[in-house]
């Protein structure tokens, strides 16, 4: 019966982000369009849930489903909503889509079946991944200590990538400037119910952050959430106020503060002749080190994304904000 | 039947990304390209993470009495792909919201007439200020 | 024992409100009827869902957080609803139950007008 | 009976689904929209808690701030874009 039950849930997903994908292919009003992208990830995490990834569902839900929508619609209110249907299809752009897709599908003959326990990406890496966290790192979490440890690099490859995202939508964008003022038509039911949300927010905003190694969660998503909550100020309590309590002069300088944090981190065991990115250093005990590492590293990360995010969200909200 | 089933998945990954393809090629509309390359990740995120799915397996969260786990690293490369994926289209709206500004319009074959047009100067040039 | 009954009661009324309120939602001819039949069978079938599971888990730090989701939906819905209302008023659309005859030619010119006012 | 409350659910939200797809106007689209946000949110309530997804609570909690905080937006937004109303 479990079983089974798994099975419905996934096709009957499946089944709605086709359907949500075509509505949004053919819907010409752009903020419908969005709205239905922030569905479509919606049911992408859910459909991740089933699929026992915990953690990538909780960051779909949180920049996906969240921050995505929320950007977009922004951008929307700067370039305007409706697409023009005239020039819409293509006979061409068709036959090469059928043809790729046919040719995939074919490909798929070859793939192993969903969830075979002997699949060949099954067999390599990712047991010695399991054993070496349970045995070196000694977290629960092993996607985290996977993320923080083993691949370490490669997540600070993405950190810098995050920076470098915010960096440019800054030169491209500009802060603008925003004075606050008094917003006439928002309703007094809206400014009651969001004060307390937004502490909480921030509060589980926190808890993400550092019940990572535990659970699902960590910094990337802890960044999002802890933006979210200024974001729901910015929109309900006006923008000009939101700066009043988040500068925008700060925010570069904290997301190069968090890019440095886990660059740092990763020098300093440097200094006791050790590899870059080695934990072990930090501590006389190997596994408090790696403890150590991953806190760190991960408070570097949820700085970076926090004021990345909450950048690029000022930059598309402050043009155009003084005409 | 149990073929069937086992590929489900892969075939509808395939009719997702081809869909987003086809956004991203007919559609002429700037920022609906950007939603069909999202459409597009999307479908690149669910293949990887069915690849790591184990059946009858657990999510790698190390708990007792739980001895097959899911394929951790899948989700590691997804969970910063997600992130990465959401920085790069912002920088790409950016861009969108800046060629709004200069041409006034975010549809390419207007974009493309204005450009072949010779009288045409790009008037509202903020960047320079 | 009693508290599996009653977390089954819970819920099964819980599945039943939310179809209502889906049946409701597709049925129902205008935009304000629609909002009624969503967020008042939400406003109650979520609670029972969530408390119905709340029952079967028994007392712990799940159904603390549990609690708390009942109470951001329970806060969350209605403020929505009142905000939707509001912006539905205000954007000009028509509350009027009597052009029930002319509502679906009505409505799907709605939709063009408000294409043609975006423009 | 909680697989009769799956089953359920996952039938509100295809109906939810068809509203937020027909329209007719932009108002029943947001409404669908945020009542699919909603409904996804017992889902996972519901569904995790039958089939045991690890740390269910956790992203139900997340989902419906989420979908609070992105409803508000929709409309903050749209108010802002229609050109009846002032330009805030």
């Amino acid at each position: 019966m479990i079983e089974n039950l798994h099975l419905i849930i996934d096709v009957c997903l499946l089944a709605f982000l086709v359907l949500i994908a075509f509505a949004a292919m053919k819907v010409t009003n752009l903020f419908v369009a969005t709205m239905l992208f922030g569905i479509f990830s919606f049911v992408t995490a859910l459909l991740f849930l089933d699929l026992d990834a915990v953690d990538v569902a909780f960051t779909e839900a949180a920049v996906g489903a969240g921050f995505s929508t929320v950007l977009m619609l922004a951008a929307l209110r700067l370039s305007g909503a409706v697409e023009n249907a005239k020039h819409r299809h293509s006979a061409l752009g068709l036959f090469i889509v059928v043809l790729t897709g046919a040719a995939l599908i074919y490909g798929t003959s070859d793939f192993p079946i969903m969830g075979d326990a002997n699949a060949p990406v099954q067999l390599h890496l990712a047991p010695e991944f399991i054993a070496l966290t349970q045995e070196k790192i000694d977290i629960p979490n092993v996607v985290t200590a996977v993320l923080a440890s083993f691949r370490g690099y490669d997540t600070f490859g993405e950190t810098v990538v995050i920076f470098s995202a915010g960096v440019a939508v800054l030169l491209l964008l500009g802060m603008g400037h925003v004075e606050p003022k008094n917003e006439p038509e928002q309703s007094t039911v809206l400014w009651v119910v969001v004060k307390p949300f937004i502490a909480l927010i921030l509060i589980f905003g926190l808890y993400v952050q550092f019940h990572g190694d535990f659970g699902a969660g960590g910094g990337f998503q802890a960044g999002v959430i802890f933006a979210s909550g200024i974001i729901l100020y910015s929109l309900v309590f006006g923008e000009g106020y939101a700066r009043k309590v988040v500068p925008s002069k700060i925010l570069p300088r904290l997301a190069a503060l968090g890019v440095l944090i886990y660059g740092v981190t990763g020098l300093a065991s440097l200094l006791s002749d050790k590899p870059f990115l080695d934990y072990n250093a930090l501590s006389s005990n190997p596994i408090a080190g790696q403890h150590m590492g991953i806190i760190l590293v991960e408070a570097g990360v949820g700085l970076a994304v926090f004021s990345t995010v909450l950048l690029i969200f000022y930059s598309f909200s402050g043009v155009n904000h003084n005409e | 039947m149990n073929e069937l089933l086992g590929h489900f998945n892969y075939w509808i990954v395939i009719f997702l990304m081809m869909m987003g393809l086809y956004m991203v090629i007919a559609s002429s509309n700037l920022i609906k390209k950007l939603i069909g390359l999202s459409v597009f990740q999307a479908s690149v995120f669910i293949l990887y993470i069915t690849f790591g799915k184990i059946t009858k397996g657990s999510p790698p969260i190390i708990t007792d009495n739980v001895d097959v786990y899911s394929n951790p690293l899948p989700h590691v490369l997804i969970l910063t792909a997600i992130v990465v994926g959401v920085a790069t289209t912002s920088v790409g709206l950016a861009l969108i919201v800046r060629i709004k500004e200069a041409y006034g319009s975010t549809d390419e074959d207007d974009i493309h007439d204005m450009d072949d047009n010779d009288d045409f100067h790009i008037k509202n040039d903020r960047s320079i200020t | 024992m009693i508290i599996e009954i009653l977390s089954d009661m819970c819920l099964l009324f819980g599945g039943i409100f939310t179809l209502t309120g889906a049946i409701g939602l597709l049925r129902l001819p205008n935009f304000f009827t629609r909002l009624h039949a969503a967020s008042v069978t939400e406003s109650l079938a979520a609670p029972l869902l969530i408390v119905g599971i709340i029952l079967d888990t028994g007392f712990t730090l799940d159904s603390a957080k549990l609690v708390l989701i009942i109470i951001i939906m329970v806060v969350a819905n209605p403020t929505i609803t009142h905000a939707l209302c509001r912006a539905a008023a205000h954007g000009g659309v028509n509350p009027d139950m009597d052009t029930k005859n002319n509502e679906i030619s009505q409505s799907k010119t709605e939709t063009e007008i408000s294409a043609k006012e975006l423009k | 009976m909680i697989a009769a409350a799956i089953i359920a659910l996952l039938i509100t939200l295809a109906l939810t689904l068809i509203r937020a797809f027909l329209g007719p106007n932009i108002y029943d689209q947001i409404l669908a929209v945020n009542s699919f946000g909603t409904k996804t949110v017992l889902l996972i309530v519901v569904g995790g808690h039958a089939l045991g997804w690890f740390s269910y609570v956790d992203i139900a909690l997340m989902y419906a701030l989420v979908n609070f905080v992105g409803t508000l937006a929709v409309m903050r937004f749209f108010e802002q874009y229609n050109p009846q109303g002032e330009q805030s």
